[in-house]
């Protein structure tokens, strides 16, 4: 029995459980107000079961069989060929890994600030957790169509019940561009699977038969752009990325983190599973263009990033930059941009969900964004500014963190396909510097504005949180061989795969 | 054989059909709209009639007598209707004026 | 042993680094001074016992450590990796040594600041981080030390952050150099993409055996050097050393005269065999060089703030490094770096201590006299300012000059068939910096020091300040006999040292020029006497209002022509695009269709909505009769089901 | 000729019988709760038979009516909803007991009766008596609303006159094509000698706007918005879901399933491009929840209509799953509503009024946001999956446009549904304290049903729809007038 339905199904479970309890205690004891502290401890003790069955799957692999590590199967809907297939490799398996550490540091440091309706926030994220593991691991197109959709639904109401001031607009607009683009995705999957049909006789969504399917380079191309276009929105490249800093804005910190963590790496994931391994001729007919607007968005995001006082924008704009690294990477159509990609989405998810973590907690304390009002906490809060500044200079890109290793990779595989657009990119570099220290400056390490006294610095237990996110960004920058290793046979996968067509059901 | 040719009654029921039509179209007074559909709708019957004729066959003829009802039905919840809404304080039979449901 | 010991001596102040940072607040000052002094102190102990091993075995020994592969994939590798040959040995001593009195200097300087935890934090971790730059065998291990002094000077330039201008200050010394560093990541991309790999070795062996095309090489050097000058504060980026003396006075001693601004010379110096392969880049230098070293004199010499003189007096020194890589008197340029090292640490920690004491005073015009208060410090002042002057045989400064001026005079280049370049016309303008040097700093000696007194000082300066000051003098005034002019008794340590990494430059020269060195000091010495030391000096001050002056003062006038050229619009289109525009096109888009849909909306009630819409006069008489026509909503709603049928019709027997 | 051993399908005499009872009962003694319950036993017991018939069916397949999966599952879907919206209009929720109405059981059964009565037939005569009970039990239930009785007598007056016009264009079509081919077998016109070409069109083409009125396409939808608001909310409901599902059975029946012949795919074309893209931006500026669901029930039709356009393996499967996805979200969209008009809001369906439900009633808003995700078509409802087919269909047949436009038109649907769960979501401007908690059980009950079966129906939609799947909508009398020569 496979592992992997458990995996999907396990946040979603212990988020009704948490919602339940809630419910539940509502109902019996209004007297003890710690007591709500009991559905917090339902979400921790799933995110726990669900680590452990983790840890199983990536450890309780004593020979390794190919490149899938889990394989699981089961019919769904069998007149139209879908099935319940869920398959995991390195490239999964590291993202959901990413995913579980996140949906950590937010249950620790984030969600015991929601007061209102606690159980159904728990409740909605580990649904959109659910979701999102869900999209890591499907391998039949309408499941994971399903699940990029399941995952929208819970963060629109995150961002629309729990957001700041201006939240139901920005949560419309998020949900409005995810899924429009998203029907896009599905005219494509169905594209594809008709005309698998039309060739071959079988209705099938099978992620493996589907990419045996013989297309004609237009037709290739067509559905090629419908995919890139869902997960272009998604990652965001630039034109398309509107939605993003408002959703990131205005969403709590929690989802804030989950958004700008793992939402946006589902775009990437979608890009190198779906966009290159399925239509490889038009993947690298489209590369100009893809990494055409994979600079633009480096050097967009960067420089609308140095605009804004808001702090929560500017890493929101920061995140369009770097997710431009991503785009650059995939599409150089090396192996070598492939894993700076992998790499950068692992580190960016790290860097930028502990800067929203720092900003939510400002904002907690604070109760203001603008950059201008904040003013400099070093003297009041030390372990917060040096956890803030830390990270800063992770996106900054300093070598040694993880976020350099992924960039330089991606400028490697970069500079032979063309210079000029890597010379360009490092251009990128220096806007990063600035848009960066610019935040430090401003909130950091500046004249302070606020009274002290008001003041409270990172609890000892939260600092050691972040710390162990700085370790884990060290190791990714300082010695990402293991990371590149573990995610790496996923972009050889659809090769790899053809013989086990067989023994798949 | 028959006395009027198929399509002469169509042409007729044409007619009459654009008729009602035009007197639902231009027409204000409710009753007077009841009275021009019941006009398009004895231009239908008159087809059903032709046809039966052409066909020789009763159908036609079924059929008239059930649109016959059904106008007979229609004018009597029209009517009923008209009848509510003066009750309700709408003195005018003006279909034009007074509207709520709009926009 | 050694691949023990290398590791450790990056190490130890790195522990050190991160001990006191965890601990910031908790740890008194005395006991965060000595922490960080004990972790510089071991690696200096350290390094010293790896020199002597070094120097001990083979001549081409080398050290090599690989700790752990860094990134390994199909075409490309990189290690952590570090290497100990005769360059890096100069390099870590010089670090660890500097660094180590430094330290100790710091310790009592900052003992009073809130923030000495993360004073002395940065301050160790540059250290571990320079010596990371300079001990790395491979180049992107390089880039991370690169990087890290980067970051560290600018948490120190910004130290005190509570004014505004200091932070300004730090942030444009990371921007500045940053551009340098996107150049470098460049040239390692293209070296990397070239060679494969970014060893030093291998890439080095790469350029040598042809693998690597004539044009790539000349472009990943001038990249390389674009990287070496930012760092550098070379021209064209020479405007952030000055702001940088917004930061303590042992930083500007460390970083910003010591060591990391010869990072530059040192990774040129480290690529010596790719530059030799691109003669227009090393003109290119020599003529930067020549340049930067002219106008830091120049600028040097009408500047009023004590600090900034010496930061004017670093650029210009550094300027003689880069003629001398440029001319390939690659020796010389690490000995210069050697010695410059010792009497500009001295130069700064003095003047720092002299600041201290005269209440942060940095006006030279309103200190005077102060060698009757102060004489320890008035000699070791004098002294670094022999040394810098280069006064002849009893100075550092003296041997390290001299070795460079007769490197640039025997240099040559051919750009093209036709054009040459002679290494005479750069060997003037080197003189005629050294005359402007001797002019320069004494002007500040004899300003500061003698004439009358103007502020009053007070306080003492403490022990743990005054013992780092007499190892440096000692070593400013001694560091140089190791090794003499050709025409000097034959002592080349330092040449016998660096010989078997780095090819020797020796060229007949004539025996005049030694002379010629050794007078033009000497008068700028005398020059400044006449013009500010004589009791009734002939100008207290270079008249202020001379344009040329103002134009001088301002270091050239770059920082105003940056500020127009680069920051000015910079800062002005940000503004313009704070909001993002693609978010307002698409947002409008959205707008457009509820118009439409408000539109078709109206419709449904009426054309004359619409018309009305149109808002013409005209029409009016029209909407009249449409609304005596189509007024009822009932009928209205027939019209269109008539219409649809209509249409539906006409569709259907047409086709 | 009709034989004499009349074939027909059992259900249609036992809500006869049903009926005749409930009339009876009215007679003897009103009761409106007796009047529910027999209204109920009487669709129950329709339901139970609903697979057999009385008779046998002529071989040459000159019959009035026509049982086969189709009519089954159209029928069952039509009483099921009936069920429904009795339920729903059960206890007026705002307590107005001042008058009896067990009439409006007995018009609902009539109406149930007409629509069932379509649905089975296959002649042109049981099929026009069908359309036309259920048009006029309709305007006796659209008067039915107590509080503002002008609104509702309004939009009966208006369906009354509009639907007279269609009907009597849907009678003239009829006429036509009796004239053209002697025979009122409910199949397109074929063309015979003597007469102009252009006549069987016409009848075709008439005949298909009279059903494009009750099935409210654009431009002949303008109706629905006003009945729909003038009538009481289980009316809409009646009017959204059973009527139009009534009528799209007997469209399909009457087309078939084949291709189309070109004439008529090019108005379906203009129709459906017109359909989707005005219901929904009609319904981007409603204020009023019933008219909101009217403008979206016409661009669902929109939607139903490219599935019909485009035949094929998936199309029966589209279909089905379709009708049972918008069924079920409608009626449950409209329970919702129902469940929130209490007698401190009589008016329950201005969509500014229902802020912070969210917080008020947390199950019933989360009901109601499931519905309205179903309805636009994401996970976890069955819509998702409806929505998929149909575009999986037209992926089929390469309908470029057609999706074009149903992409469009999913996002603006997306944005008006997104709304209304964004105004539940925002804060009350009071505290919830006032409003009332309470929600009838009987609608509760209702609610969860249909939230099971949307929630059930999206996640297994191979358990939930497969049995019903292989439904062949074709047209036997054709078939076997095809054999017979």
């Amino acid at each position: 029995m496979s592992p992997l339905p458990a995996l999907v199904l396990l946040p979603i479970m212990g988020g009704g459980l948490a919602w339940l309890t809630e419910r539940i205690q509502l109902h019996t004891a209004t007297t003890s107000p710690p007591s709500r502290n009991a559905s917090w401890w339902m979400m921790l003790a799933t995110l726990i079961v669900e680590t452990l069955l983790l840890a199983g799957i990536t450890f309780g692999h004593p020979t390794r069989t190919g490149p899938w590590l889990e394989h699981f199967s089961m019919p769904w809907i069998p007149t139209m060929g879908i099935a319940v297939r869920l398959d995991l490799d390195g490239l999964s398996l590291s993202l959901i890994w990413l995913s579980l550490i996140l949906c950590f540091l937010c249950a620790c440091l984030a969600t015991r600030q929601v007061t209102v309706k606690s159980g159904a926030f728990y409740f909605l994220f580990l649904m959109t957790l659910t979701g999102i593991i869900g999209t890591f691991v499907a391998t039949d197109l309408f499941l994971f169509f399903f699940f990029w959709e399941l995952m929208l639904v819970p963060m629109f109401v995150l961002i629309a019940v729990w957001g700041h001031e201006d939240r139901q607009r920005a949560a419309l607009k998020f949900f409005m561009f995810t899924q429009g683009s998203g029907l896009l995705m599905l005219l494509s999957i169905l594209g594809l699977v008709i005309t698998h049909d039309r060739e071959t006789g079988v209705l099938t969504f099978d992620y493996f038969a589907l990419a045996q399917t013989p297309l004609s380079p237009t037709l290739s191309m067509l559905l090629m752009l419908g995919f890139f276009i869902a997960f272009a929105v998604k990652l965001p490249v630039v034109p398309v990325h509107v939605w993003l800093p408002d959703a990131h804005t205005q969403a709590p910190t929690a989802a804030s983190v989950l958004l700008a963590g793992i939402l946006l790496k589902t775009g990437g994931y979608g890009m190198i599973r779906f966009n290159v391994m399925l239509f490889p001729d038009a993947a690298i007919h489209f590369a100009p263009i893809a990494m055409g607007l994979g600079v633009v968005g480096v050097l967009y995001g960067a420089w609308l990033s140095c605009a804004q006082n808001d702090i929560k924008r500017l890493i929101a704009y920061s995140s369009i930059s770097h997710m431009g690294f991503v785009v650059l990477g995939i599409f150089t159509g090396s192996r070598l941009g492939m894993q700076g990609a992998i790499i950068q989405m692992l580190a960016h998810g790290l860097s930028a969900g502990a800067l929203f973590l720092i900003a939510g907690a400002i904002q907690d304390r604070l109760h203001t964004r603008d950059m201008h009002r904040i003013g400099g906490l070093w003297a009041a809060m030390p372990r917060l500014s040096a956890s803030g500044l830390f990270f800063a200079v992770a996106s900054l890109g300093m070598p040694g963190l993880g976020n350099f290793t992924g960039e330089f990779l991606v400028l490697l595989a970069t500079w032979p396909v063309s210079p000029a657009i890597a010379t360009l990119t490092t251009v990128g570099l220096v806007l990063a510097a600035i848009y960066a220290l610019r935040m430090v400056n401003r909130v950091f390490l500046a004249a302070p504005r606020v009274d002290p006294l008001l003041l409270k610095d990172l609890p000892a237990r939260q600092t050691a949180v972040f710390a162990c996110v700085m370790i884990f960004l060290v190791v990714l920058g300082l010695y990402p061989q293991p990371f590149m290793i573990f995610s790496g046979p996923s972009p050889l996968s659809v090769t790899a795969t053809t013989s086990r067509e067989d023994h798949a059901p | 054989m028959p006395a009027f040719p198929f399509n002469d009654t169509v042409l007729l029921a044409t007619v009459l059909f654009s008729v009602g039509l035009t007197g639902v179209l231009v027409r204000r007074n409710m009753v007077f709209m009841l009275m021009s559909l019941d006009i398009m709708l004895n231009a239908a019957a008159l087809v059903f009639v032709g046809a039966g004729a052409r066909w020789h066959d009763a159908v036609g003829q079924v059929m008239f007598l059930l649109i016959l009802a059904l106008a007979a039905v229609e004018t009597a919840v029209g009517l009923a209707i008209i009848l509510r809404l003066h009750a309700q304080g709408r003195p005018t039979l003006d279909a034009d004026t007074g509207n709520l449901l709009q926009g | 042993m050694g691949e023990i010991l290398l590791p450790l001596l990056i190490l130890s102040p790195l522990a050190a680094s991160l001990v006191v940072f965890v601990s910031a607040g908790r740890l008194s000052a005395c006991a965060v001074g000595t922490l960080a002094c004990t972790g510089v102190g071991m690696s200096a102990v350290i390094s010293v016992i790896l020199s002597v091993m070094l120097l001990s075995g083979p001549a081409t020994g080398t050290l090599q450590v690989m700790l752990w592969p860094w990134i390994h994939i199909a075409g490309f590798s990189a290690d952590i990796a570090f290497m100990l040959d005769r360059i890096s040995v100069v390099m870590i001593l010089v670090v660890t040594i500097v660094g180590l009195l430094i330290h100790i200097y710091a310790v009592s300087y900052m003992h009073d600041d809130p923030g000495i935890a993360r004073f002395f934090g940065s301050m160790t971790l540059f250290i571990a981080s320079m010596l990371v730059l300079v001990l790395a065998s491979d180049l992107l291990c390089l880039f991370i030390g690169w990087e890290g002094v980067g970051l560290c000077s600018y948490l120190l330039i910004g130290f005190w952050y509570d004014t505004p201008a200091n932070t300004a200050a730090a942030r444009k010394a990371f921007y500045m150099t940053r551009m340098g560093d996107a150049a470098l990541l460049c040239g390692l991309l293209l070296l990397a993409t070239a060679a494969g790999s970014l060893h030093i070795g291998t890439v080095l062996a790469a350029v040598a055996n042809g693998q690597v095309a004539l044009s790539a090489v000349n472009m990943a050097a001038l990249f390389i050097l674009i990287g070496a000058l930012a760092k550098s504060a070379q021209i064209p980026f020479q405007t952030w050393l000055p702001d940088a003396m917004a930061g303590p006075t042992p930083t500007s001693a460390l970083i910003h005269a010591a060591t990391m601004v010869t990072a530059g010379v040192y990774l040129i110096a480290r690529l010596h065999d790719l530059f030799v392969m691109a003669v227009p880049v090393m003109a290119l230098m020599a003529v930067l060089g020549a340049l930067t070293l002219l106008m830091g004199a120049c600028t040097a010499l009408v500047q009023s703030d004590l600090k900034r003189i010496l930061a004017w007096s670093t650029i210009s020194q550094l300027g003689y490094m880069f003629l001398a890589l440029g001319c390939g008197a690659w020796q010389a340029a690490l000995f210069h770096l050697m010695t410059h090292a010792f009497f500009k640490a001295l130069l700064f920690l003095t003047a720092g201590a002299v600041i201290v004491r005269t209440h942060h005073e940095q006006d030279i015009f309103r200190l005077g006299g102060l060698r009757h208060a102060m004489p320890g410090l008035a000699a070791a002042f004098i002294t670094g300012a022999s040394a810098l002057a280069g006064v002849p045989l009893v100075t550092a400064g003296f041997y390290s000059k001299e070795m460079i001026l007769s490197g640039v005079w025997a240099a040559h280049f051919r750009l093209t068939h036709e054009w040459t370049l002679s290494g005479h016309v750069l060997w003037g303008i080197g003189l005629l910096g050294a005359f402007l040097s001797a002019l320069y700093i004494f002007r500040c000696v004899f300003i500061v020091f003698f004439g009358k007194s103007g502020t009053t000082a007070t306080g003492r300066t403490s022990r743990l300040m005054t013992i780092p000051l007499s190892c440096l003098c000692v070593l400013s005034l001694c560091g140089g006999i190791i090794e003499m002019p050709m025409t000097f008794p034959p002592l080349h340590l330092f040449s016998a040292l660096l010989d078997p990494t780095l090819p020797p430059s020796h060229a007949d020269e004539p025996g005049w020029l030694v002379l010629v060195g050794a007078i033009v000091p000497l008068a700028g010495l005398g020059v400044a006497w006449v013009l500010w030391g004589r009791p009734s000096p002939i100008m207290r001050e270079i008249p202020g209002q001379a344009a040329v002056i103002r134009f001088a003062r301002t270091g050239g006038g770059m920082d105003v022509v940056y500020d127009h050229l680069f920051v000015q619009p910079f800062r002005f289109l940000t503004w313009l695009t704070r909001h993002d525009i693609l978010d307002h096109a698409i947002t409008g888009t959205g707008r457009l269709t509820q118009a439409v849909s408000t539109s078709v909306l109206r419709s449904r009630t009426g054309f004359l909505d619409i018309l009305t819409l149109g808002g013409r006069r005209g029409i009016r008489s029209a909407d009249h009769l449409l609304g005596q026509i189509h007024n009822g909503r009932v009928r209205w709603y027939a019209a269109w089901i008539v219409g649809g049928l209509c249409a539906g019709l006409a569709m259907a027997v047409l086709a | 000729m009709i034989g004499h051993d009349v074939f027909l399908p059992t259900p249609l005499p036992v809500l006869c019988v049903g009926i005749t009872v409930m009339l009876a009962a009215t007679a003897w003694r009103r009761s409106v709760d007796r009047s529910f319950l027999s209204g109920m036993v009487t669709l129950l017991l329709a339901l139970a038979f609903v697979g057999h018939h009385t008779g046998t069916a002529p071989d040459n397949g000159d019959s009035l009516f026509i049982q086969d999966r189709w009519t089954n599952y159209t029928a069952i879907l039509i009483m099921l909803s009936s069920m429904c919206i009795l339920l729903m209009s059960w206890r007026d929720g705002t307590h107005d007991r001042t008058t009896l109405v067990d009439e409006y059981p007995l018009l609902c059964m009539l109406g149930a009766l007409g629509a069932l009565t379509m649905v089975f037939s296959a002649n042109y005569m049981p099929f026009f008596l069908g359309l036309e009970i259920l048009g006029i039990s309709l305007m006796g239930l659209v008067t039915f609303r107590h509080r503002p009785v002008m609104q509702g007598c309004e939009a009966a007056m208006k369906y009354l006159i509009l639907s007279g016009v269609s009907s009597a264009i849907l009678l003239f079509g009829v006429g036509l094509a009796y004239g053209v081919t002697g025979s009122l077998r409910f199949m397109p016109p074929i063309t015979t000698g003597d007469v102009s070409p252009a006549l069987p069109v016409a009848a075709t083409v008439m005949i298909l706007i009279g059903m494009f009125f009750k099935l409210s396409v654009v431009p002949f939808h303008m109706w629905l918005l006003d009945v729909m608001e003038g009538a009481p909310v289980p009316v809409a409901a009646f009017l959204a879901v059973v009527s139009k599902i009534a009528i799209f059975s007997a469209l399909v029946r009457y087309f078939g399933t084949g291709d189309q012949p070109p004439f008529l795919n090019d108005i379906l074309y203009v129709v459906i491009i017109l359909t989707i893209i005005g219901g929904n931006l009609l319904a981007l500026r409603q204020t009023s929840f019933t008219r909101l669901l009217a403008c979206s029930s016409i661009a669902h039709v929109g939607y139903l209509l490219i599935a019909f356009l485009c035949p094929g393996r998936l199309q029966s499967g589209a279909i089905t799953v379709y009708l049972a996805a918008y069924t079920a979200s409608t009626l449950g969209v409209f329970a919702i509503v129902t469940a929130m008009i209490t007698p401190e809001r009589p008016d329950g369906t201005v969509i500014a009024q229902w802020k912070g439900l969210f917080f008020s009633h947390p199950f019933l808003a989360s009901a109601m946001s499931l519905m309205l995700l179903s309805l636009a078509g994401i996970p976890p409802g069955i819509g998702f999956f409806a929505k998929f087919e149909i575009a999986a269909t037209g992926v089929e047949h390469q309908r470029n446009l057609l999706l074009g436009v149903l992409i469009i038109g999913s996002i603006i649907g997306l944005y008006y549904y997104l709304n209304i769960i964004r105004v539940m979501m925002t804060a009350p401007p009071l505290p919830s304290a006032s409003l009332n908690r309470h929600v009838r059980p009987e609608l509760m009950a209702l609610v969860i049903v249909l939230t099971v079966i949307v929630v059930i129906g999206g996640l297994f939609p191979a358990r939930a729809i497969h049995p019903l799947l292989p439904v062949s909508p074709v047209v036997p009398a054709m078939q076997n007038e095809m054999t017979m020569h």
